[in-house]
């Protein structure tokens, strides 16, 4: 027993998650048992802890929320600054119903639906998922739910190559945009090296466009991952033309950012195979990155080789509409060191938030959420083309992002920005190491026409600063 | 019935939105680019999608609706004051690229979390990006594989692991690309040593297993596998799945294990959420720890200029480990998973000893409820022990093999039975080693009474005509379901023509 | 079924506290003042908490859960963002008796929404003080009776109801000391002008009347009324249960009324919480505002040094009426609700009056949906309208006298046949003066084809033989409660002994 | 149609609450009308608005939140402070269950349970409830809540009339605690006038205990109001001697601090027929002021002339246990005129959360709360007695408040205090104008020992500035 008779006589913690506290005694009595140690007497003695766990003693949950909003009130968080920071999670207003029914504890205290007929409703809801988002993208699969974009790219290359190899002519090998971001391209490399993949990449014009020519050398190969903005944040109409370039046999697989769909072709409407995408902008809050969810849709060839847990929609015995798992003989508690993924906990709940932003936005809801991102890049480009110092890098279309190269250093400048109440936006060296002084700009249906301004007019002190010290 | 695509309202009907910023120029899109046919998405005013959902949640079965036993899930009280902290702008807000000095208190929570399970598992390197508790397996073998790689030791190629073995456990493997060794069990259900013998040799780069097994049951004979397969030169993995029944009292570390994972929303109480989010740390020895995934929470003693912003005595900072295999997720794990579990730590402390402890006592408790109930009611002939053991501990298997010989009657006839009665059906058909296996996990958080209620229901269940049981369950949402309907007839989304 | 007190678990089971602040002397209570015995409450563990609320929760229909036509009562939706703002802790965590320039922010919400009221009801002064619509009744009446009182007009003791009226309207004039007169209403259920001027006199205080009236219809006569009222020397009271009909389209004001509450919770989207919380604020015309409770929330330009703390160009603080009855609530009203309708408010500004006219399209249509549908089921000769009418306003009655004589079918058989099917019942038994009467409120909230589903059932419903209505409900979590059963055996609390 | 068509084409506000936006004209021609102005052909146009109401532009939900966060923000949340402010509304922690599981739609969207068959779930918690208090308070009987503590003391008062007046000797004649904060004071004279009830009030002594003498006086009236502890926060031993003293035919009303009975001995037992209160400090915020929940308990013969609505436990015609409302002949819908109370909407939802916080604390966790109040207020008699300038003004026991008297005026030194950061207690010459120098401090289970120590360093910087000024 772990009580704590506190000096002025109040017993506390950890008791208010344990029901049998102080019932031990008669349940090892009807067990024919002494105390709690004879149910660890099969464990040896040589392997046993000696003593308590040198941790902190427990604390009730008023300490423990005190203690949480001291320590996470200590961050800071980027609605309390004015933020350009973005680089592949994006903060989009999320309506309040979405929190409130997603911790419904239906939803939230239950595991995967392997007992259908009491998981109908996670069922149905995620068989929606499905729906919603293949409408998105323009597929007619999609699963539901990897566990970031960063692996649905990377299952992706894997499932293409289980698809493309036998017909390549480059077998083995998958081609992906030189401008992927690091971090999402060690995802790739983890996934890929024990399946054997190699991983090539595809160069970019100066604009930031697709090199079509480079692209061509994909072809043969198992498949190619391009993003739909690109990471610079730049549309790129080059990629209408790329499934024609590599033909049938090569996966064309786009990274799309679900919220741009509202205004931006969806990429199976020009020849994708795959698309994935991290989910986030649709129904989370970035959260330090993670819990998110990795968007997963492909075309029918696809199917039965593809990574994660699928809906679909069948009967009960009275005939009624039912839902249920299906396919999962891909999966990894039936085939084992053979399935398509080792994916079991994925990413349920997130995608049920996406699911249900998508529900309340429709589809003219979604544009407007798209167009919100893209004036608010427009205005900044307007602002600041004409801030003293600064020069935006890409000649191009763009979305909710772009690139800006400013005088000095990109890490410096943001140091700056940060000590006068801005995060600035992502300092695009630590992408390109060969880059110094340019930074990723990110505008989304929060930014205001305040905070573009204040941005520019600390740009433009900061590029003073850089003429006198210059 | 409700469905979502049935509804079709007034566009932006759901969520009304502000205006837009006006701009000089309109924002354009590339000719070939714009999008020319939207989504066909229904539309629902907040009411109707508010409705919808509420609908759905009120067809499915969480711990919050009733006692869920499914075995190896561990499915745990999620405490409420979690979900509380989740949503604090200081986690739900944060961009895992600001810079450090926005970041003190997460850093500090990673910090404590890293060593805490560090203090738990007897490791001395924990970290927190895997996000699943598969995706801990395949980093850890990952780090395995590069391990080796460095050592320039290329022949290791094969990963053993028991025929009782979850599935990601090969899966895991096999996707870093090794060959699986699978070696059956003993019939009582543990390792057999001499099998492990036979296989474990140069060619092995792990065993994977996880202690209690899958029946439930502690491997006493772990240490003498670890030091078959360490003399064999292999690396000993942890499967951390069942680590919610030795917590303080024994480790991974002390039974030999090289590198174990921590599956978060089992031990730690993430909510399962239907399948997910989770978070699967991992954490290993010292030889391992320069190869985990970056980056690592790590602290010193702090500048002058830091003290200000500092949440303690030491400046936070993430770190890269020198061999890092890189990264599994792009950015620093399921951060708002190790906060909540963060949460759930911080309640227990030095006490989750008497979490495990209960965890054990309710498993073996309910056990032998199950039996009882079963002598009274006469249906003890229907079932054994998955295995045979004095006792178990956070979860036990009965093998339902004698009512499928006897009655015709299946596990999953009784899983449905069960359904009916207001439960969650324990988990069937794992491990595979036990025939017509059910699979039993109480936890800790679930009161005498309930376990007593549901060993007696557990034993009316057995008693009920096999006719009854097969057309099982009656009272829920919808009945039984035709999965291989669902495979003929695949119908994966809306059909918009229907 | 799962019950609170069967509950008992450990000491301090389901909330752990932190431990007390340490003192040289322990806090100690009189010798005769100690509790000796505890409350016999039961002892949960959060886990048992949460599911025995969930499992109550599931027990329960809401809004959410399905559609609600309880006439006279608005169950709109309640929009979610509400409760997200009322639990901000500059609501939440805000004490009344803070100074003013702590306030700043309530004070401009209650300013904003008494002007908001007043400007809807076309009233001079509106207090946020009644908690609720009886309340409003009551305190507007005290209003009325000291605005006499303080004329010198001592022989005004009575009230005037029509006998449609909602019970709470003579129990609060009755509260208030009045003496109640009742006229009939005329067979067309409107108000009896002739019934008035019969009694309306020297001896009448007030009229309270609602308009629509309790059978949704629009009182066209009600500037006549007003007339005869005031001649009488009488006050003209707005019973604003139904103002979500006519927001934007008229108002009390308009009508002649010199006094009106407000249900804020049917209005305004307070949601209704299975029975409270609500807010009633009242709106007076100018002569009676001097007597409102306060205080009143009022602004002027702020001081220099008040600028910085001011919200906006105007600095806002309490007032007194100089006449003022008094309090009816120790505090400021419910503040909380007030901010939930300020958010509501917000929503729809100036276009408030599309809301109504939703509300009253959606009445209209289902009224005409349900007759169409009973009359190609053929059941149409089973109800009658309450009362003719062209068009109703944001409700309708529906008489099942026809359905009683022809079938033995009563109201509250149908409306148990409707909770069958998934629906709550409409209100029956109220308006008194329609007899087996169906009072039927849509709310704007609903879609069409929840209407047009509706509809169909109701008509089904019909079609029921009488034998398996009057067994109805079947499919609910009880059948059909024994009310005299409960009044006979009262047992009010758990009985220990049993 | 009230959409507004924004400058960039995006449609907003108010669409997100109506279903039927769009297809007003498809629902008209059903029922054969024109436009929606036919629905209003029986409003006299000489009552009609002419034009728009004159109000502000609707809001989509961004623009609400953000203002809400802007306005509300704007106050000063006593959490943001070191706050002893009491004088009736207490805060202390609350579970974050209980907020969790009180906006579940099931019960935040009900209405009253009228159709018992659907609303088993409110039913049973508040058949539960009223078993709580029962036991908390030591009486059989208790409502389901009444608007808030001064509207359950007003009632009761009204309720003992009823009771008693045939037999009083002082008949329509209540007594009231002199000490009674005036603005619950005018709810019960309001409430009092209609029935032509006189209420006269009982005197104390200086050290804040009831005058026994003046209590003689009340035997023979139909009721009498007393606090425990008293408005002072002084414990008063006294009252448990009242019922003897006023009889048999005189109800004796306790108002009771909920908390406090943890350690309090509960009215009930010492006589009191009628026990009332505010029941926020247990479940709910404070809330500005409200809502909040009274609590209305009693004896037998109370029961069939009490207010306010009551469930019973019974059975559906299967004979299965069920609860429904009941005695609600007493009620304004069926009795009217004559009913025992107007009310009608109550505060169901809020006493709901009540019952969780009881459910959760248990006998013993009530007890540590109660300690953790009375501990905090022991403390700050402690710190304070020690304190420069400040005098405890009773010498007697104090659950969680005491009044302290202090040099110069209550209202500047609060003010002095406010403008160092904290919230000081309450002035208790806004109740008692002929005292000018005494403030009510209030703990709970929310104050440190920091708190009490700052507290302590303001006061004697005000004692001493108020030498200098002296
Ligand atoms: C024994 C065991 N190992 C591994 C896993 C995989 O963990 P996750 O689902 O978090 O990927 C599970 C999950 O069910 C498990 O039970
Ligand atoms: C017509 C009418 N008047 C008055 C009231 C009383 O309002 P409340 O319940 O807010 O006290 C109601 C509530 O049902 C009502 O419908």
């Amino acid at each position: 027993m772990d009580f704590i008779i506190h000096p002025q006589g109040v017993v506390i913690p950890m008791v208010d998650q344990l029901p049998n506290l102080g019932r031990e005694e008669e349940m090892l009595k009807a067990m024919g048992l002494q105390n709690i140690d004879d149910l660890f007497a099969d464990i040896p003695d040589d392997v046993r802890f000696k003593g308590p766990l040198p941790l902190r003693p427990p604390q009730s949950e008023e300490e423990i929320l005190s203690d949480a909003r001291r320590l996470l009130g200590a961050n800071i968080a980027m609605g309390s600054r004015t933020s350009f920071l973005g680089a592949g999670l994006y903060r989009n207003y999320i309506p309040a119903s979405v929190f409130q029914l997603v911790t419904r504890g239906e939803f939230l205290t239950a595991y995967t639906p392997y007992q259908p007929e009491v998981s109908q409703g996670m069922l149905q809801a995620m068989w929606e998922f499905q729906s919603l988002i293949s409408e998105l993208v323009g597929l007619p699969i999609a699963n539901l739910s990897l566990y970031d974009g960063s692996t649905a790219a990377a299952e992706a290359l894997t499932c293409a190559v289980r698809v493309h190899n036998r017909k390549a002519t480059q077998p083995n090998t998958v081609f992906v945009s030189a401008l992927t971001p690091p971090d999402k391209m060690s995802v790739m490399e983890n996934y890929c090296q024990g399946a054997e993949i190699t991983i090539k990449t595809l160069e970019h014009n100066a604009d930031g466009t697709l090199n079509l020519d480079s692209l061509k050398e994909a072809a043969g190969s198992c498949g190619v991952y391009l993003e739909q903005p690109n990471p610079l944040g730049v549309l790129d109409e080059g990629l209408t033309m790329t499934k024609e370039i590599i033909g049938e046999h090569t996966a064309l697989i786009v990274g799309a950012q679900p919220v741009s769909l509202g205004m931006v072709e969806a990429p199976g409407h020009y020849g994708a195979d795959i698309v994935v995408g991290e989910g986030q902008p649709l129904g989370s809050p970035v959260t330090a990155g993670g819990p998110l969810y990795g968007i997963f849709a492909c075309s029918k060839p696809y199917l039965r080789l593809m990574p994660g847990r699928i809906v679909g929609r069948s009967i009960d015995v009275d005939g009624n509409e039912a839902y249920c798992l299906t396919l999962s003989t891909r999966e990894q508690h039936i085939r084992r060191h053979r399935a398509t993924s080792n994916i079991c906990t994925n990413e349920t709940l997130i995608a049920l938030m996406g699911a249900m932003h998508m529900a309340l936005l429709g589809p003219e809801g979604l544009h407007d959420l798209a167009y919100r991102n893209a004036a608010a890049c427009q205005k900044a480009k307007e602002i600041l083309v004409d801030t003293p110092g600064v020069r935006i890098v890409h000649n191009a279309s763009h979305f909710n992002e772009f690139a800006i190269e400013i005088e000095g250093s990109a890490e410096a400048c943001l140091a700056y920005l940060d000590g006068n109440g801005i995060i600035g936006g992502f300092d695009l060296g630590r992408w390109y190491p060969s880059i110094t002084n340019q930074i990723l700009i990110t505008t989304t249906d929060q930014t205001t026409e305040q905070d573009i301004e204040a941005l520019s007019a600390q740009l433009s002190m900061w590029t003073s600063h850089q003429g006198v010290s210059a | 019935m409700s469905h979502l695509f049935n509804h079709n309202g007034a566009p932006n009907t759901g969520y009304s939105q502000p205006p837009s910023i006006e701009t000089a120029v309109k924002p354009s899109i590339p000719a070939g680019l714009v999008r020319r046919q939207q989504a066909r998405w229904p539309r629902l005013s907040e009411p109707e999608m508010v409705r919808h959902y509420t609908w759905l949640s009120k067809r499915n079965f969480g711990i919050d609706t009733g006692f869920y036993p499914l075995g190896s899930c561990t499915m745990k009280h999620n405490p409420r004051v979690n979900e509380v902290i989740a949503q604090l702008p200081g986690i739900a807000d944060i961009h895992p690229h600001q810079p450090e000095h926005h970041l003190q208190g997460l850093l500090s929570i990673y910090y404590e979390m890293q060593h805490m399970l560090e203090v738990c598992a007897g490791m001395d390197q924990v970290t927190l990006q895997p996000v699943a508790g598969a995706q801990g397996e395949f980093t850890a073998v990952r780090c395995i594989q590069e391990y080796f790689r460095l050592k320039g030791d290329t022949k290791r190629t094969k990963v053993i692991v028991p025929d009782s073995a979850h599935g990601t456990n090969p899966a895991s493997a096999a996707m870093a690309g090794f060959e699986i060794v699978e070696i059956p069990s003993r019939v009582d259900g543990r390792i057999d040593l001499d099998a492990l013998r036979a296989v474990a040799d140069e060619t092995t780069a792990a065993m994977m297993i996880t202690n209690p097994n899958t029946l439930g049951l502690f491997e006493a004979d772990i240490s003498e596998a670890s030091q078959i397969v360490h003399d064999a030169g292999g690396q000993m993995y942890y499967d951390g799945a069942n680590f919610n029944a030795i917590l303080g009292i024994t480790s991974p570390g002390l039974m030999g294990f090289d590198a174990v994972h921590f599956n978060l929303h089992k031990t730690f109480s993430q909510p399962h959420g239907g399948g997910g989010p989770g978070s699967g740390p991992i954490g290993v020895k010292a030889h391992l720890a320069e190869f985990l995934p970056g980056p690592l929470a790590d602290r010193r003693t702090p500048t002058a200029a830091e003290q200000s912003t500092a949440v303690d005595e030491f400046w936070y900072h993430w770190r890269e480990p020198a061999h890092s295999i890189g990264k599994v997720q792009q950015w620093h794990g399921n951060a708002g998973a190790v906060i909540r579990c963060w949460a759930y730590y911080r309640r227990y402390g030095s006490g989750l000893t008497t979490m495990s402890e209960h965890a054990v006592l309710n498993a073996n408790y309910l056990r032998h409820a199950i039996h009882k109930a079963a002598r009274e009611e006469g249906v003890d002939h229907l079932f054994v022990d998955g295995a045979e053991t004095d006792v178990a501990k956070h979860e036990f298997t009965l093998s339902l093999q004698p009512a499928k010989e006897q009655l015709g009657v299946s596990a999953m006839d009784v899983a449905k039975g069960l359904l009916d009665r207001g439960y969650m059906a324990p988990t069937v058909y794992f491990p595979l080693v036990v025939p017509e296996c059910m699979m039993i996990e109480p936890t800790e958080t679930e009161s005498k009474d309930t376990l007593d209620t549901f060993a007696q229901h557990f034993a009316e269940v057995l008693k009920v005509d096999a006719e009854t049981l097969h057309a099982a369950p009656t009272t829920t949402p919808v009945r039984r379901v035709d999965e291989v309907y669902a495979a003929r007839n695949l119908c994966l989304r809306h059909p918009y023509d229907e």
